[in-house]
């Protein structure tokens, strides 16, 4: 059984106009997963669907035997699956620490605990604890936003473009931190636009084209496979 | 104090209602009654004291009805709101003129509510009573259609100095917010104080912020021996607790239609008022026309202002039995053959109207005084009222 | 004339300057998309310039209402010019303020105003030779006014200008892009706007020969509101039918209040003040398009169409 | 299907001397909150050309048509249209100067008419004066006249005639694509930036928007597109600007510049 | 030069004072993003309670503003809950009509149940101290404690609490707070329970150095936004700052011109500070 079954999943914005029409993927428990494809795909789109910030107009979600799909953002999210937006990931007016808390909204009780965990993990955010979330740079407000997303201690984490608008050292180093996130045991499902790096740490991936899985595979031979390569040119 | 103006809320509001109710089913047995209206301040800045004036209005003519009317027909008064607000005014006095009918309306307070009713009185030949003081109202054009019973500016500030120098003092400041008689209070003051070697400095302030510390402090700065507070009782509380925060030790003389004992219980505390004196148009204490005011109201010490419009009701229903006309013209033409001249000394209509109907001249005495008028509507001379708060009382030193 | 026909003509009269008012706040509410919550002031100012050009300048009536009209027009610019650029919360802010400031004017600068003695004996037009058919001869010209004002503010509805108006209201940014120098219409707008509620003053202070800066209280402001939403947003008949709605309701409380026994007058009063608010309320929550809610005008039918 | 230019009678545009960059962008930079968007983009678009403008999402394509199009002044660098500097000029200014940009969702007016949207991007609106609004115009008459002769073409041509009294809220999501491109017709610009024209687009109604795209330069309208279907840039598209990071990593034929590693790194997203 | 000292010192207290509503009406707009303008009739609202609770109850001062910040802060909520959260899709203009119109309503109700009499607290009224030429009323001093003990305690349940924290982080993201399962309909109505409830522990102590009628508030408004707008509409200390230099002006500007046009200083500021400095002291959504 996988922990994530999404089966003929459709939606967009409005819902007369779908952007996703009928995806199916799966992700299974401590797998990385790469979702990638070229602009205006439905990536992004897809990965709302999932985590309930947009409502499927068709299709199944079911996470760990429990159908999902339709039910609220934050019903989900207690369910063991975190979502990491792209853009306005963190609250830029509060301190690293109140943003870790926030993470943890509806589990006040084990906030502190976790808190010190994630401060152990990574030290860069003990060091900055009480800075505005505002003044930290591109790589570590990722890392905050990733932290906040862990601070439910979440089965899966859904990441929506980690690396976009980082420094390619920066990015590196984002990377990094997703491949040690995922031996701790969580599992990744992540959109890239960085395909070869995204592919470079995924064990499969899934290409998806106007709103369509188109392939899928180990993402060793996706990557491999000139015919992705083409994708992403039209060709 | 609390309980005080619930319940006097709770009165005139029973008053009211019965006035509204019973009135219809009267006029209905006795065919065409005459029309009166009060026009008070029943909301906005003077609603306080409209309330009770239209009671006191109607009280009189309930008296009246009950002594079988006014050539033998009922009176009818109706009782408008001018929201102390001209626009609101003219509006309701509209009303009254056109759908109502009234040859008489009476009571409008403020002096900008008069000015603008007036010229529709006028025009429409509806005679109109006022309690405003402002100099410039019995100036306008308005034909004779005007008498009103409150003395004007001009009259009230040179007593009020003459008194303010009898006191000692030679230092006055005056603090007053914007009004009609601003001007001229401060302009008259200046003269009065002048002749008798006085100097006045001033301030005209904003009536509508909740503290006036920063003016108190210019005040204090002229080193007044004496505070002129000119305001209405909104803005003079405030302005006392000010003052007596300051440390002021000086004298305080003010209006009594500002300061009178619904101020004394606002601030609560004796010491902060201790002393202020207070200068009105006296009503005719002692008269047998204030008595009755007196039981009407269920007040002590009944305002000016109700007295006045007690006076008007009085007076308007005597002159239309004088005149054996209910017309506005009429009553223009015969108010002051009932209110001064001599004849038999009358306090209320019902007495009045029944020596008229005997055929006797009548000299009408009211609640405010005697009732005088000169050709301009103005009443000719008054009595004014002297007082000082003594341990939260008012106590009266003279009226003269 | 008297009676309940010359009350009726005061009515009639009175529910023309709030529908000068209503015209006015519907071309730049359901125009341009911009609030003014300081009516009122601009009333005032109308009143105020035309009353003082012909009692203290002897000027003819006719330049007095010209005079308001431009008054009212400088009126608006300012108001505008330092919040056009910014979030339409802070204009409502703005013109909130400068009703209290026109207030405070009035009543202080007394050289000017009188203060709150206020400017009686202003002349009305032809007030003697009318005598007694003066009100209703006043009550007909403002409803040809009224009449005249609603023309022109459906012509430039109809009209391109109009159109480009509408535009700014639904998206700027759009407006922008498609070439209409916004600035330019907002400003416009809200000085035309203010001009004609200067009018509404002008006229006013005419018909009852007597301004004072009571008269002119915020809750004009809010019966106002309460006429163009129920007449229906961007509709230039909807703001002249909520006017007269609204002098309807407001006159006909004045009967109904003694309807309910055993309250105090200030009690009644509360009450039709809590019945003004509350009708915005659900006029704005059940009925947001209003009695005549607002029209697109069809295409005009090439005359080659049907060629094709 | 017709092409515009077979329907509707040529404008009077004026005819530009300079032959090549009708636009031409050099050292462009915008950042927001210290993040780099825009790093000196240079690029030139020829007059009579429909210009493709692709690369990876972040690139900054959006933001150099806001920057372009003046709803977002420049932190440096210069755009010069048809000999004229537009760095810093008001959005009307441009627009004004015939540089007309559409939005990638559609945005509009929603409570106004297809008809009332055609007509507002009319140039030379004499009628949009307030005198002429009150008054009435001879000239405005003429010119209204004309305009809505126009717009009854062009939304025939793009088959909005059925609802041309409709608000665009009551628009479907393809009629509303149509009718970006119809106002960019009515202005008749020298040259239009289309942010993504077929966006959400099913696959008939996109060869159609193709058709009416390929019809412009012959009108004397230049286009400057972004899109991401790389099927309708290669089909329509000559030359095709890669942007990446916010620079312009490679510009020329479609064919050639897919053929460029760099662009194929860019976006497979290969790091140095 | 004492003058200006004493109006400082009068202008400050007044500021003080001013912040609550200030800080309340601020604090509204950062979270549901349009302009209460029924923060006249809170403010109101609350002196009434305040009175009623000192008056009739006899309860001392602290335990009346509690009662202020509390018949206030729910009138707030009901009126979001009624009148206002179901025309937020119309638009911010929308909302802030209706708001002026549920100002009109709260305020007759409370013309309706009192009169237009004045009101005083039953609380003994003190002479100034003295410092040097300075002078300074014990009742202003312990208002500006109060107003600065309510400041405090809503800075620490911004900081300290969680529910406080929510608060924030709603005005700041609504996005990411609904993502986080910060339940937005909860945190709206509570920023309008807090925010209506400092207006009106504002209108309390605004009643208690000076009296109550249903136009207290009002009064004081047109200052209130003028703070708000000074310091950055939505920003909290923006707000405090913005009293602070509302009060001071205000007080100054009697020195300078005739005190009549006290209440212009507040138009005049919002008017400068449009023109030079749009975003305000503090800027927009600063916490």
């Amino acid at each position: 059984m996988s922990l994530l079954a999404v089966e003929g999943l459709r939606g967009g914005y409005v819902a007369a106009d779908e952007i996703v029409r009928g995806a199916s993927l799966s992700v299974e428990e401590g797998e990385i997963v790469s979702l990638i494809g070229p602009n205006g795909a439905g990536k992004s789109t897809l990965l709302k669907l999932v985590a309930g910030l947009l409502r499927p107009s068709g299709g199944r979600v079911v996470l760990q035997d429990r159908q999902i799909a339709g039910l609220p953002a934050t019903a989900i999210g207690r369910l063991g699956l975190s979502f990491v937006p792209q853009e306005r990931n963190v609250f830029a007016a509060m301190t690293v620490r109140e943003n870790l808390e926030m993470g943890a909204y509806l589990e006040p009780a084990q906030a502190r605990t976790r808190i010190e965990a994630l401060f152990a993990r990574f030290p860069m955010l003990a060091d900055k604890r009480r800075a505005l979330a505002r003044t930290l740079s591109g790589g570590q407000r990722q890392i905050l936003a990733m932290a906040m997303a862990l601070m439910t201690s979440p089965r899966l984490l859904l990441l929506d473009e980690p690396s976009a608008g980082l420094s390619p050292k920066a990015a590196e180093e984002l990377f990094a931190t997703i491949v040690a996130l995922n031996r701790d045991g969580v599992a990744i499902l992540m959109v890239e636009q960085n395909a070869l790096e995204a592919l470079t740490i995924s064990v499969r991936a899934y290409v998806l084209v106007v709103g369509q899985v188109a392939r899928e595979g180990p993402a060793a031979a996706l990557m491999a496979d000139p015919s992705v390569r083409d994708l992403f040119l039209g060709g | 104090m609390r309980d005080r103006s619930i319940r006097l809320t709770r009165r005139t509001a029973l008053a009211a209602g019965a006035a509204s109710l019973a009135m219809p089913a009267v006029v209905r047995a006795q065919g065409e009654p005459i029309r009166l209206a009060t026009l008070t301040p029943l909301t906005g800045g003077g609603g306080s004291y409209g309330p009770v004036m239209a009671k006191a209005a109607a009280t009189v003519v309930e008296e009246v009805n009950k002594a079988g009317g006014v050539l033998g027909r009922r009176v009818q008064l109706t009782s408008e709101d001018d929201q102390t607000n001209p626009e609101a005014g003219v509006r309701a006095a509209r009303k009254l003129i056109d759908v109502d009918k009234v040859s008489a309306i009476m009571g409008t307070w403020a002096s900008s509510v008069t000015t603008a009713v007036a010229p529709l009185c006028w025009e429409s030949k509806t005679m109109l009573c006022t309690v405003s003081g402002a100099d410039s109202i019995t100036l306008l054009p308005h034909q004779g259609y005007l008498i009103r019973t409150q003395p004007n500016s001009t009259l009230q500030i040179t007593r009020l100095g003459e008194y303010v120098l009898s006191l000692g003092a030679k230092r006055v400041f005056q603090m007053i917010p914007q009004t009609p008689f601003t001007q001229s209070s401060i302009k008259l003051m200046e003269a009065a104080l002048k002749k008798g070697g006085g100097e006045q400095g001033s301030l005209i302030y904003d009536d509508k912020k909740p503290t006036y510390r920063t003016e108190v402090d210019q005040a204090l700065r002229f080193n007044p021996d004496l505070i002129f507070a000119a305001g209405y009782t909104p803005d003079t509380v405030v302005l006392l607790k000010d003052i007596y925060r300051a440390g002021f030790k000086g004298k305080i003389i003010g209006m009594a239609y500002s300061i009178n004992q619904k101020l004394i219980d606002q601030i609560g505390q004796a010491e902060v008022v201790e002393g202020v004196y207070t200068f009105a148009p006296s009503p005719a204490e002692g008269a047998t026309a204030y008595e009755r005011v007196k039981k009407i109201t269920g007040m002590d010490n009944p305002d000016p202002y109700t007295c006045q419009v007690y006076d008007h009701a009085n007076l308007v229903l005597m002159a239309i039995a004088a005149a054996k006309d209910a017309s506005g013209t009429a009553i223009r033409d015969s108010v002051r053959k009932v209110s001064q001249g001599g004849g038999k000394t009358v306090d209320n209509a019902v007495d009045g109207i029944k020596a008229i109907t005997a055929g006797e001249k009548v000299d009408y005495v009211g609640a405010s005084g005697p009732c005088d008028f000169d050709d301009k509507g103005d009443i000719i001379d008054c009595k004014f009222r002297y007082e000082q708060i003594k341990s939260g009382k008012l106590a009266l030193l003279k009226i003269a | 004339m008297t009676g309940w026909a010359n009350y009726l003509v005061f009515i009639v009269a009175t529910g023309g300057f709030y529908a000068l008012l209503a015209l006015s706040l519907n071309l730049i509410w359901g125009g341009a998309g911009m609030v003014n919550l300081g009516l009122a002031g601009f009333f005032a100012l109308g009143a105020y310039a035309s009353a003082l050009l012909t009692v203290n300048a002897g000027a003819p009536i006719l330049a007095g209402i010209a005079g308001a009209l431009v008054v009212g027009a400088i009126g608006g610019y300012v108001v505008t010019m330092s919040t056009t650029r910014l979030r339409g919360d802070y204009l409502a802010i703005v013109t909130l303020g400068f009703a209290e400031t026109i207030r405070l004017v009035a009543n202080n600068e007394i050289w000017l105003t009188r203060g709150s003695d206020g400017i009686s004996g202003i002349p009305g037009p032809l007030k003697a030779e009318l005598g007694g058919w003066f009100n209703a001869a006043y009550a007909l010209g403002t409803l040809a006014i009224v009449a005249l004002v609603w023309f022109a503010l459906r012509r430039i509805d109809l009209s391109p200008y109009g159109r480009a108006l509408r535009a700014v209201r639904e998206d700027e940014q759009v407006a922008q892009v498609a070439g209409k120098r916004i600035l330019r219409f907002k400003i416009e707008a809200f000085a035309i706007s203010a001009a004609i509620a200067a009018l509404a003053g002008a006229l006013y202070g005419h018909f009852n020969s007597y301004v004072a800066p009571d008269i002119f209280q915020p809750l004009i402001t809010i019966y106002i509101f309460l006429a163009v939403a129920a007449g229906g947003v961007g509709r230039v008949s909807g703001a002249v039918a909520g006017a007269y709605l609204v002098i309807f309701f407001l006159e006909s409380t004045r009967f109904a209040a003694a309807a309910i026994p055993g309250l105090a007058p200030v009690q009644h009063a509360a009450i039709r003040e809590m019945l003004i608010g509350l009708a915005l309320i659900v006029v704005l929550r059940w009925r947001p398009q209003g009695i005549l809610p607002e029209r697109i005008p069809p295409a005009p039918r090439p005359q080659s169409q049907e060629a094709t | 299907m017709k092409a515009i230019s077979d329907t509707v009678p040529r404008p009077h545009v004026p005819q530009r001397s300079e032959p090549d960059a009708l636009l031409a962008i050099r050292d462009v930079r915008r950042a927001f909150y210290g993040l780099d968007v825009l790093r000196g983009v240079d690029l030139d678009v020829r007059a009579g050309s429909i210009t493709g403008l692709i690369g990876p999402n972040g690139a900054g394509k959006t933001t150099l048509f806001n920057v372009v199009s003046g709803l977002v002044p420049p932190d440096a660098g210069s755009i010069r249209f048809a000999g004229r500097e537009l760095a810093g000029a008001s959005p009307e200014a441009i627009s004004n100067a015939g540089l007309v940009r559409t939005f990638q969702v559609a945005r509009g007016f929603p409570r106004l008419s297809v008809f009332q949207h055609l007509m507002l991007y009319g140039r030379e609106q004499p009628g949009e004066s307030l005198a002429a609004a009150l008054f009435g115009s001879a000239e405005s008459r003429r010119r209204e006249a004309e305009l809505a002769e126009r717009a009854w073409q062009i939304a025939r041509l793009l088959n909005l005639e059925r609802v041309i009294d409709h608000p665009a809220q009551a628009l479907s999501g393809g009629q509303k694509k149509l009718l970006e491109i119809g106002r960019a017709l009515m202005a008749e610009p020298q040259l239009v930036l289309l942010d993504e024209p077929t966006a959400g687009v099913n696959p008939t109604l996109k060869a159609e928007i193709a058709h009416h795209l390929r019809a412009l330069p012959a009108r004397g309208i230049t286009v400057l597109l972004i899109e991401h279907d790389m099927k309708f840039i290669g089909a329509l598209c000559d030359p095709v600007i890669v942007m990446a990071e916010g620079r312009v990593l490679a510009q020329g034929g479609f064919e050639a510049v897919r053929a460029d590693a760099r662009v194929r790194e860019a976006y497979m997203g290969v790091r140095a | 030069m004492d003058a200006i000292l004493q109006a400082a010192v009068n202008g400050l207290v007044a500021g003080a004072i001013l912040a609550l509503p200030a800080i309340g009406f601020t604090a509204m707009f950062a979270v549901l993003r349009f302009p209460n303008f029924a923060v006249a009739a809170f403010a109101t609202l609350g002196a009434y309670g305040g009175w009623m609770a000192n008056a009739w109850l006899g309860w001392p001062v602290v335990a009346a503003l509690l009662a202020a910040f509390v018949l206030a802060g729910a009138a707030g909520a009901v009126t979001q809950r009624v009148a206002l959260d179901a025309l937020r899709p119309a638009g911010p203009l929308t909302v802030a009509i209706a708001a002026i119109a549920a100002n009109v309503i709260l305020e007759n109700v409370l013309r309706f149940a009192f009169g237009n009499d004045l009101l005083g607290f039953d609380l003994p009224l003190a002479r100034d101290v003295r410092f040097g030429s300075l002078r300074i009323g014990p009742q202003q001093i312990e208002n500006l404690i109060l107003a600065v003990a309510v400041m405090a305690a809503l800075f620490a349940f911004l900081a300290f609490t969680r529910i406080g924290k929510a608060m924030r982080a709603t005005a700041d993201n609504p996005d990411l707070a609904r993502l986080k399962g910060i339940e937005p309909r909860r945190v709206e109505l509570l920023a309008v329970f807090v925010g209506a409830g400092l207006c009106g522990a504002g209108g309390m102590l605004l009643g208690l150095d000076t009296s109550i009628d249903p136009l207290t508030g009002f009064r004081i408004v047109l200052s209130v936004f003028a703070a708000a707008v000074v310091g950055g509409l939505g920003s909290i200390p923006g707000a405090v700052a913005g009293a602070l230099l509302i009060g001071l002006a205000e007080e100054l500007a009697t020195l300078a011109i005739a005190p009549t046009y006290k209440s212009a200083i507040g138009f005049v500021a919002i008017l400068l500070t449009l023109s030079l400095r749009p975003r305000g002291l503090l800027g927009e959504r600063a916490y």
